[in-house]
């Protein structure tokens, strides 16, 4: 057992819900794989996806979130924003490739000890199938994802998916919900490979092509990337070799 | 930093096409350095040697006249009369023994905005080398002219 | 009109060397017209010698005025107030300028700033040309309306000379020689015949080997 | 002519479509006395020009012409813009129309909005860019280019998902979710639709890969790829890599003569010119060489100068033309593109491209074809509207007129002039009601500070955060209060929006300030904003001065704040020292003779006099022949077989009739002094006995149309074989139902004949449609002849290309040659009894066999050039320029068609340039309604920055007289110094600089002005 | 014809009908008076007057009136020359009758290169008369016997006037006239400018025996022998009224190194031979400045010597 690959698994749990289940756990002397590390947070809705992005790049094999159940909430509908959070850090973490099997969100009351200690055991053996993450492979991924969910974009549209999809939106009428959904999926695809191009030209000056090597992305995605960035003054043109212009952060 | 020289130049620009050209390099966003400033007339033709003359007994450490491009000149030959005079007053500067190139003519169309910056980076480099002006070099005994 | 030339800027300074407050003077006349004396080119020259006594430390005052004419005394006259407040006054005026003003105020010391050079007019804007010498007795009406005594440099009266060059004078691409015009007019009027007998030797007296000159009219001179 | 006189008529106008020519039609009824609701469905106005680049022939960047126009709209008192909004319906009838609006909601109130951009930042949602033709995104709060008018940002509500951030970032506080479409209803007299054209969509042509590969781009793309303002910034990329190309190829006629897969068979008229013009202007975008290649069918560059602009590119920039149609384009893996061509040779090419750009067509907006639809009016064929050539602006619908590319495909000059056209036809019936609707803006007394010391006022702006964001505002305006003079500083976010100028305006009265200086962004796009307020606070516009610290200080030094802030109090010192020496000047009113001089009376002089008369002025018509009608006289029928004796003579009695229109016949100009609104001519007139009698006729503004005359060729052997004739003896033989026509067994037409060559490089334009439309005339009376044209290029432009499809159809056979290799005419003499028995043999070298063939044409048409009339004295009498070639030159190509670069004078007709007859009756109305702008006044503004002469100073030594470009000033004998007459004086100041005796000042940048300004900042450095 | 108007020795040979040939002389920059009869030496028996030039180029030089002097005592005939450049007109006739009581009796009256040429461009020129009111001068004090005011003269000058002519100066046309101006004005003989291209110097010729003024007056054609093919050059670039045609300078050019001079004889040979004979020549002006040791070779080798001795 002890050759085998032990997975590293950071969990954050909240307070009121799935730490008190932990704890109850505990009492009862349930057994699951000691491979968990835990944070207790006031609330799951507390949970930052940067706060996974981090813990990937810090040596975690995978990032496990427990919270209450929808309508649990002790602040009434925080779990339903770590919902789309998780959502949204699921989708970034596929286009990425890294997969969204790293992260395991699970809702558990104070009282459910024996699910808790389940979805552990469970989450922990799919990381161990999964295996270690290759950290020299995904350096790029990992930073890409760390900028994409740094940007005001991201972080704002998925705060206000509730409110207008469910509530109402300025206009007093509720958004299509394919209409967000589109929207929530253009942003993070684009800001994503936006990222992963300023995380390269930032280091040094590069040409669409290379850009494209190192991203994975097609030719054309990388140039109209591009030009998004150079429109929000992210970006200039910085000098040509013969006739291919290399493009740098702007200044 | 404190001691690095940082030279004042006058920069007399038409209306049509350089002061056009100074607003484009802003909305462009640019940037030349604040050494620089503008004074606006509507046409080069309106620079008088005595303006030039004016501005180097000020102290002016740089002045340079920014027109249309030869042939383009909104009010036909403006930009030419200019160069003229900036000639004429390069001619006195050297009788005077200071070095002509302090005062010189520029031409550009309104919408060269990067030129505008260049030319304004070009002035200001060139003198900062030549240094401050040889009028406020010696500190003033007596109360200036009035 | 008189035509004059700007004296050197060095040359000007020597005669200014030593004083602290100088008056420039231009004049509204002729010296305005060829672009020497007027009130601009006062400005101008005012604004150089600051610069250069800026340059060199040394403090100088300099006041600029024009007056309608330097060569009448009332205009003269107008500068009685304030022309013993300085060191020198330098006078943008043609020849006649610094002398009349000399002769105004004899214990001021009067410089000229400008070289006055001849009768002439404007061929182009810009440029001047001689045109007559003041010699005291007309005699173009003889050529045709060009006068040999101010525009052939050897003055000849039964010219050209043999050192006429393709229509320009022997010492200067740049002088024409005014025999070539006047035989080319003459033939062109068929008139050739007016240069075959020979003009007598000129009475010089009249000019300027006459002697310093007077013009009287009589009826103007107010006796008394 | 007026309607029933119960009825009360009303004198607005609406204008439909807000592009180059729904501004030109605006800006021209509410400078005559017309109230006008220029109505456009998009946010801002602007239409197709905003979007180009560069202009042909010219190369004038479209931004900097168009902008001017665009403010002067936005500003315009009588004007009221609508845009965002879609008319519904429209009843009543001409002269009292009722238009019902929809006004869609913008979410964002534009008094409030000053385009600052925060909100752009910020809005997280992205859609497609249409003003960048989806070459990159925008937000869903957008606005369509910096300088738009209104200049306001939108909501694309169809991309806003409603999440609020905008309303957040808008410090001016201006968005308004609660919006709601809203109808209101225009009461007008009239309407113009000027709804322009939009771009064919190519993607409807699978072959030509046009939307699956993102190099294959349409001209409209490449040319926001070309504009600085564009999604590459100017610099010329291809978008799949960015790689810079090193070659491009056109396609021309993309979705234009084109039949079977685009159903649109006309000629798009403008897609050649702009093609060449983009191989010029790329070559100029790339520092690396940049091989162009156009492929065509025919050269359509027939305007004028536009040969010449073919020839430079040919010839000077090395583009290769190639003439051949392109059925499909390859795209290749690393972005390139295949093309396959087929030579004149006949042997196939390839050849790889980087890029490849297809000249697009234009054809009517959808939303076009709808609005005309609920109005009724007749479309053609092609959805364009349908008209006359001898009404070539009205509709079918009474009291609607159209113009511009919504009549018909055509450029920016030929759009301008029918838009100019459509405002004379417009007012022509509301000529009683003129002045009844606009409204004059009521400004008080100018209060008079003479006397008085300077009392400074000092307004600094953060603009938002463009100024406050980099300077320290707060310390600039306190530095302002020590400046000498300054009784009164403040700083506010937005200086230019409404409410911060109500609240200067009470300052001012209340401190009794005289003196105004705003430190804020460029007096080039503000000064005429605050001048107003400063006059609806009873100042004179002219005592303001501005310190520019946005463009040129904290934009440009973004990253030096300190220096910026230093650098925003020296520009505030300097514009207080010179606003301390500042003085009111006076606008100078001139009054206005209400009468016009046309000079010409060929078919364009009659229409202006008529148009001049309608309005309901005095015009004056000048003829030097003994008979009205100009070449017309000999025209058969307009190419839409329109006859035009009738029309002619209708046209004659009318001007005949007319009690405003006096005819001079037999009569010359020798003399033209005056100035705008003052013009004095003496004229000439010879009568029978030969005496001569001339009247002095005052008059407020001129046309010449003087008109031109066919050249009479001197190859071909014409004149040395009766069957050798040019077009106009073909027209007047053909009324005469002439035997040379009617028997005539095999016709050869010749065309560029004295045009296109080295002593007249230009193309006269009309003469392929001449041939054409004779050439079918002839089949129709004389069924079994044979006909060959023999052409270089035909240039049967716009719906002209008709004729070339049913000639073609009638059996007409085609041959092209190169200039360099003309067909030979020669003679080959007959029985010498027989009169003219000799008979006419030609050979010319087919273009597709390669080899020479021998015709024996018993008809020979010459398709032969237009020339202007000479009018040497009459051009030199009014001070008029004519170009190389002897046609007038205009003010401005593009924007000022029908104008003279001196103010007043206006043109029409052949004396422009070689023009169909329905232009020139569309140019005559045009420049109707340019004089309207003078005449239509009591009285005109002239300019108040202009140099004035110091009597005393002055040495009468003509330096002035000698250097102003403009010759103004001139010595006044009685008064003994130079005079310079206020209304001419263009104000740039030359003379003021070179006078030696310092005896000239030019207002507002005297030296005193300048030098103050000198001094402050070196004061204290 | 037959009463002589100064008994010169000039005048006798030309009036005597010979070929008259008269050569060139510069007085030194200085009161070296033996290298000056050095020259003299060569051209005794050689020639029949010998011009000495008056500060010509407006280079100050020995006086021509002394250097005459000098040369009246050496046995030689001079040709005394005045220009109008450096005297007013009492200076001019106070030195005609100082040269005439010194011996003198032949003068040639110029109007002077302007001193701009010479080595005083700073000096104020006099040009009180030009050369044709000279000869006027000249005249009357010779056949009237009266000063230009009119005075008597006690015994007046009696002098053989020559003047100058430049045939190849613009405007060309009127150079006749002008020269008729100076046959009227009193000239007795004329020396034209060096002659280098003949074929207008044949035309001018044919318009003066045409008018008549070879019966007037005599006519010496100039030559001058060019040295170098820099010589030529220069003449024809830098000295003004002078024509170099393009063929002589080829001509010169043609001749192999060291020949060049004996080129430059030999056309001048060819001219003396062609103005033996053309109509109206009454002699030759050799002007062979610097060079006058080559004299008497070209009088030998141009058949003009021995000279004719008058009566």
């Amino acid at each position: 057992m002890e050759t085998s690959f032990q997975p590293k698994i950071l969990a954050f749990l909240c307070n009121w819900c799935a730490y008190a289940g932990a704890d109850l756990a505990g009492v009862s002397r349930l057994q699951y794989p000691p491979n968990i590390r835990v944070i207790r947070t006031m609330c799951s809705g507390r949970v930052d996806p940067l706060f996974a992005i981090r813990a990937l790049k810090e040596g975690f094999d995978g990032v496990f979130v427990g919270g209450c159940h929808i309508g649990d909430c002790h602040y009434q509908d925080g779990n339903v924003y770590t919902l789309k959070r998780m959502d949204m850090l699921a989708r970034l973490l596929d286009i990425s490739g890294i997969g969204r099997k790293r992260i395991r969100l699970v809702w558990a009351s104070a009282a459910e000890a024996q699910p808790y200690a389940d979805s552990v055991t469970d989450f922990t053996a799919s990381i161990t199938a999964s295996g270690p993450l290759d950290r020299s492979r995904q350096t790029l991924a990992l930073a890409g994802l760390s900028r994409a969910l740094a940007t005001p974009r991201l972080r704002w549209l998925v705060g206000i998916d509730r409110q207008v999809t469910e509530r109402s939106n300025v206009y007093h009428e509720k958004t299509d919900t394919a209409h967000f959904q589109r929207v929530m999926q253009e942003a993070v695809e684009t800001e994503y490979h936006k990222a992963m191009i300023q995380e390269i030209i930032s280091q040094a000056p590069a040409n669409v092509r290379e850009l494209a090597e190192k991203t994975g992305l097609p030719v054309y995605t990388v140039s109209l990337r591009l030009n998004d960035l150079e429109r929000n003054a992210q970006a200039e043109l910085r000098g040509h070799e013969g006739r291919t212009p290399r493009f740098a952060a702007a200044a | 930093m404190s001691d690095a020289f940082e030279p004042t130049i006058i920069a007399f620009c038409c209306k049509y096409c350089a002061y056009a050209a100074a607003d484009l390099a802003g909305s462009m966003r640019l940037s030349y350095p604040a050494n620089i400033k503008i004074s606006q007339v509507p046409c080069t033709g309106r620079v008088d040697i005595v303006h030039l003359l004016k501005a180097i007994e000020d102290g002016a450490d740089g002045v340079y006249v920014a027109g249309c491009m030869e042939g383009d000149c909104h009010f036909v030959s403006g930009n030419l009369k200019a160069l003229k005079r900036v000639t004429c007053v390069k001619k006195t500067l050297a009788e005077l023994g200071m070095e002509p190139e302090r005062v010189e003519m520029f031409n550009l169309s309104s919408a060269m905005g990067p030129r505008f910056a260049e030319i304004a980076i070009e002035m200001t480099d060139r003198i900062r080398k030549l240094g401050p002006s040889p009028v406020r070099r010696q500190p003033q005994p007596e109360a200036a002219a009035e | 009109m008189i035509v004059a030339d700007r004296k050197s800027l060095s040359e000007i300074q020597d005669m200014v060397r030593d004083c602290r407050k100088i008056l420039l003077v231009g004049c509204k006349g002729c010296v305005t017209v060829c672009n020497v004396g007027g009130l601009k080119e006062v400005q101008v020259l005012a604004a150089t010698l600051r610069i250069a006594a800026k340059i060199e430390g040394r403090p100088l005052i300099v006041e600029e005025t024009v007056l309608e004419r330097q060569c009448d005394p009332e205009y003269v006259e107008m500068l009685k107030p304030v022309v013993d407040n300085f060191d020198a006054v330098v006078s943008m005026a043609c020849g006649v300028g610094p002398q009349f003003l000399s002769e105004a105020y004899p214990q001021q010391r009067f410089f000229p700033a400008v070289n006055t050079t001849f009768f002439g007019g404007a061929v182009a804007h810009g440029i001047w040309e001689e045109r007559c010498a003041g010699c005291g007795t007309c005699i173009i009406h003889y050529f045709d309306g060009m006068c040999p005594v101010a525009r052939c440099s050897k003055s000849l009266m039964n010219g050209p000379c043999g050192g006429s060059d393709h229509g320009k004078c022997e010492i200067s691409r740049n002088i024409n020689c005014i025999w070539d015009m006047i035989v080319r007019k003459k033939t062109e009027q068929g008139r050739l015949n007016d240069l075959l007998d020979i003009v007598p030797a000129k009475n010089w007296q009249t000019a300027r080997d006459g002697g310093p000159r007077q013009s009287r009219r009589e009826e103007l001179i107010q006796n008394g | 002519m007026n309607l029933q006189k119960t009825t009360e008529k009303t004198g607005s106008v609406m204008v439909v479509g807000a592009g180059v020519a729904g501004i030109q039609a605006s800006l021209d009824m509410a400078n005559a006395g017309y109230f006008v609701h220029l109505v456009d469905n998009s946010t801002s106005v602007g239409g197709l020009m905003a979007q180009l680049d560069k202009t042909f022939p010219t190369n004038d960047c479209a931004m900097c012409v168009i902008s001017p126009f665009l403010v002067e709209v936005g500003r315009h008192l009588n004007i009221n813009i609508i845009s965002n909004s879609e008319v519904e319906s429209l009843e009543g009838q001409a002269g009292a129309f009722h238009a019902t609006v929809r006004n869609d909601p913008r979410y964002i109130d534009i008094e409030k909005c000053t385009a600052c951009g925060q909100c752009r930042q910020i809005c997280p949602v992205t859609a497609i860019n249409e003003f960048d033709c989806g070459l990159d995104l925008r937000k869903a709060i957008y606005i369509k280019y910096p300088q738009a008018v209104p200049l306001a940002y939108a909501i694309d509500r169809s991309a806003c998902i409603g999440c609020g951030l905008c309303e957040k970032a808008c410090l001016a506080e201006a968005i308004s979710y609660a919006d709601t479409p809203r109808r209101t209803v225009l009461n007008v007299g009239a309407v113009i639709l000027s709804m322009g054209s939009s771009v064919y969509d190519p993607s409807g042509l699978d072959t030509l890969a046009y939307g699956r590969h993102p190099n294959i781009v349409t001209s409209l793309e490449f040319e926001r790829i070309l504009s600085a303002s564009g999604p590459y910034k100017g610099h010329l990329m291809r978008p799949y890599d960015r790689e810079i190309p090193e070659k491009i190829a056109w396609l021309q006629c993309v979705g234009s003569r084109d039949i079977n897969r685009a159903g649109h068979g006309y000629c798009s008229s403008v897609c050649c010119m702009y093609a060449i013009k983009q191989t010029m202007i790329a070559k100029e975008h790339v520092s690396t060489p940049l091989d162009a290649a156009v492929f065509y069918m025919d050269m359509r560059t027939y305007g004028k100068d536009f040969d010449k602009y073919y020839t430079r590119a040919k010839d000077e920039k090395h583009v290769r033309f190639i003439r051949s149609r392109i059925h499909t384009i390859e795209p290749l893996k690393n972005g390139d593109l295949n093309i396959r061509y087929v030579l004149e040779s006949g042997d196939v090419q390839e050849e790889t491209f980087n890029m490849v750009v297809l000249s697009a067509g234009l054809s009517p907006p959808p939303s076009a074809i709808a609005l005309a639809g609920r109005l009724g009016i007749d479309l053609n064929a092609y959805h364009y509207a349908q008209t006359a050539d001898i009404r070539p602006v009205n509709t079918s619908r009474e009291g609607i007129y159209v113009c511009g590319a919504f009549q018909g495909p055509k450029d920016i000059p030929q759009s301008v002039m029918e838009a100019s056209a459509a405002a004379a036809s417009a007012t022509e019936t509301l000529a009683d009601v003129r002045w009844t609707q606009t409204k004059v803006r009521e400004l008080p007394a100018e209060v008079d500070f003479s006397g008085q010391k300077p009392r400074i006022g000092v307004f600094v702006c953060n603009c938002g955060i463009n100024i406050g964001g980099v300077a320290d505002v707060p310390a600039i305006r306190e530095y302002a209060r020590s400046l000498p003079h300054v009784i009164h500083v403040e700083d506010n976010l937005f200086t230019c929006s409404q409410d911060t100028q109500e609240k200067i305006k009470q300052v001012l009265v209340e401190k009794g300030i005289n003196r105004v200086v705003v430190a804020s962004c460029s007096p080039r796009t503000h000064e005429p904003l605050f001048q107003e307020t400063l006059r609806e606070a009873g100042l004179n516009k002219y005592l303001f001065e501005m310190a520019n610290i946005r463009d040129q200080n904290t934009w440009v030094h973004m990253a030096s704040p300190a220096k910026a802030t230093a650098k925003a109090k020296d520009l505030v010192r300097m514009a207080v020292a010179k606003a301390a020496y500042i003085e009111p000047l006076p606008q100078v009113m001139l009054d206005v003779t209400n009468s016009v001089l046309v000079v010409g009376g060929g078919v364009a002089g009659m229409e202006a006099a008529l148009g001049v008369a309608r309005q309901g002025y005095q015009a004056w018509l000048v003829e030097r022949g003994h008979q009205l009608g100009g070449m017309a006289r000999q025209l058969r029928s307009t190419w839409q077989g329109e006859p035009v004796a009738p029309y002619l003579s209708d046209l004659i009695d009318a001007v005949h009739r007319h009690e405003h229109i006096q005819i001079f016949m037999e009569t010359q100009v020798v003399h033209v002094t005056g100035t705008i609104g003052n013009f004095t001519t003496t004229l000439v007139t010879q009568d029978d006995e030969g005496k001569e009698k001339s009247t002095v006729i005052p008059h407020g503004a001129a046309i010449l149309a003087t008109g031109g005359h066919e050249y009479a060729p001197t190859e071909y052997q014409y004149g040395a074989h009766p069957s050798v004739m040019t077009h106009l003896e073909f027209d007047v033989a053909a009324t005469k139902q002439d035997n040379r026509l009617l028997s005539a067994k095999l016709a050869v037409f010749i065309q560029c004949v004295g045009s296109r060559s080295a002593e007249r490089p230009y193309c006269s334009r009309v003469c392929c449609t001449h041939s054409l439309k004779s050439a079918l005339w002839l089949k129709t009376i004389n069924p079994d002849v044979q006909i060959f044209i023999l052409y270089r290029d035909i240039r049967a432009y716009g719906f002209r290309e008709s004729l070339y499809q049913k000639a073609r159809e009638a059996g007409v056979q085609f041959i092209r040659f190169e200039s360099e290799n003309p067909p030979v005419v020669s003679l080959t003499p007959g029985d010498p009894s027989e009169p003219n028995s000799s008979r006419l043999s030609l050979t010319v070298t087919d273009h597709i066999l390669q080899r020479p063939i021998i015709l024996n044409p018993d008809l020979v048409v010459l398709a032969s050039a237009i020339l202007p009339n000479e009018n040497k004295k009459l051009f030199e009498a009014f001070k008029v320029p004519a170009n190389a070639d002897g046609f007038l030159v205009e003010a401005h190509a593009k924007l000022r068609p029908v104008d003279f670069a001196s103010e007043g004078l206006f043109l029409a007709g052949l004396a422009h340039y070689p023009k169909t007859i329905d232009e020139s009756i569309a140019q005559a109305k045009a420049a109707v309604s340019r004089t309207m702008n003078i005449v239509s006044k009591t009285a005109i503004m002239v300019g108040s920055v202009i140099a004035v002469v110091n009597p005393e100073r002055c040495a009468v030594c003509l330096t002035c007289v000698r250097t102003c470009p403009y010759g103004i000033p001139r010595i006044d004998p009685e008064k003994g110094h130079a005079v310079i007459a206020a209304v001419e004086c263009h104000g740039c100041g030359v003379c003021a600089s070179e006078c030696p005796g310092k005896a000239i000042a030019l207002k507002h940048f005297t030296d005193e002005q300048i030098n103050a300004k000198t001094d402050a900042l070196f004061q204290a450095a | 014809m037959d009463d002589l108007k100064s008994g010169s020795n000039l005048e006798k040979v030309l009036k005597a009908g010979h070929f008259a040939l008269t050569g060139e002389c510069g007085p030194p920059k200085g009161a070296n008076i033996a290298h000056l009869k050095e020259k003299f030496a060569h051209l005794k028996g050689v020639v029949d007057a010998v011009n000495l030039t008056d500060n010509q180029t407006a280079v100050v030089r020995l006086s021509s009136w002394a250097a005459s002097a000098i040369m009246v005592q050496d046995g030689l005939e001079p040709n005394f020359q005045m220009v109008c450049r450096d005297r007013n007109r009492l200076a001019m006739q106070s030195d005609i009758l100082g040269a005439y009581a010194l011996g003198v009796r032949n003068m040639l009256c110029l109007s002077g290169d302007h001193q701009k040429f010479g080595n005083h461009p700073a000096a104020k020129n006099v040009y009180d008369i030009d050369s044709m009111q000279l000869i006027s001068l000249v005249k009357k004090m010779r056949d009237e016997g009266r000063f230009m005011n009119d005075d008597v003269i006690d015994t007046p000058p009696r002098l053989f006037i020559g003047a100058a002519a430049n045939p190849f100066a613009e405007p060309f046309d009127f150079r006749i006239y002008r020269m008729t101006k100076k046959i009227a004005a009193g000239a007795d003989f004329i020396q034209t400018q060096c002659i280098y291209n003949m074929d207008r110097f044949r035309v001018f010729m044919k318009q003066a025996v045409d008018m008549g003024l070879t019966e007037k007056c005599f006519i010496l054609a100039g030559v001058t022998p060019m040295k170098t093919v820099g010589m030529a050059s220069y003449m024809a670039k830098s000295v003004p009224g002078m024509e170099v045609p393009e063929s002589l300078i080829k001509r010169l050019k043609g001749a192999e190194k060291g020949k060049v001079a004996e080129e430059g004889i030999r056309f001048c040979l060819e001219q003396i031979e062609e103005f033996k004979t053309m109509k109206g020549v009454a002699g030759v002006h050799l002007m062979a400045i610097e060079w006058e040791h080559r004299v008497p070779e070209i009088a030998e080798r141009a058949g003009l010597l021995p000279r004719p001795v008058a009566p």
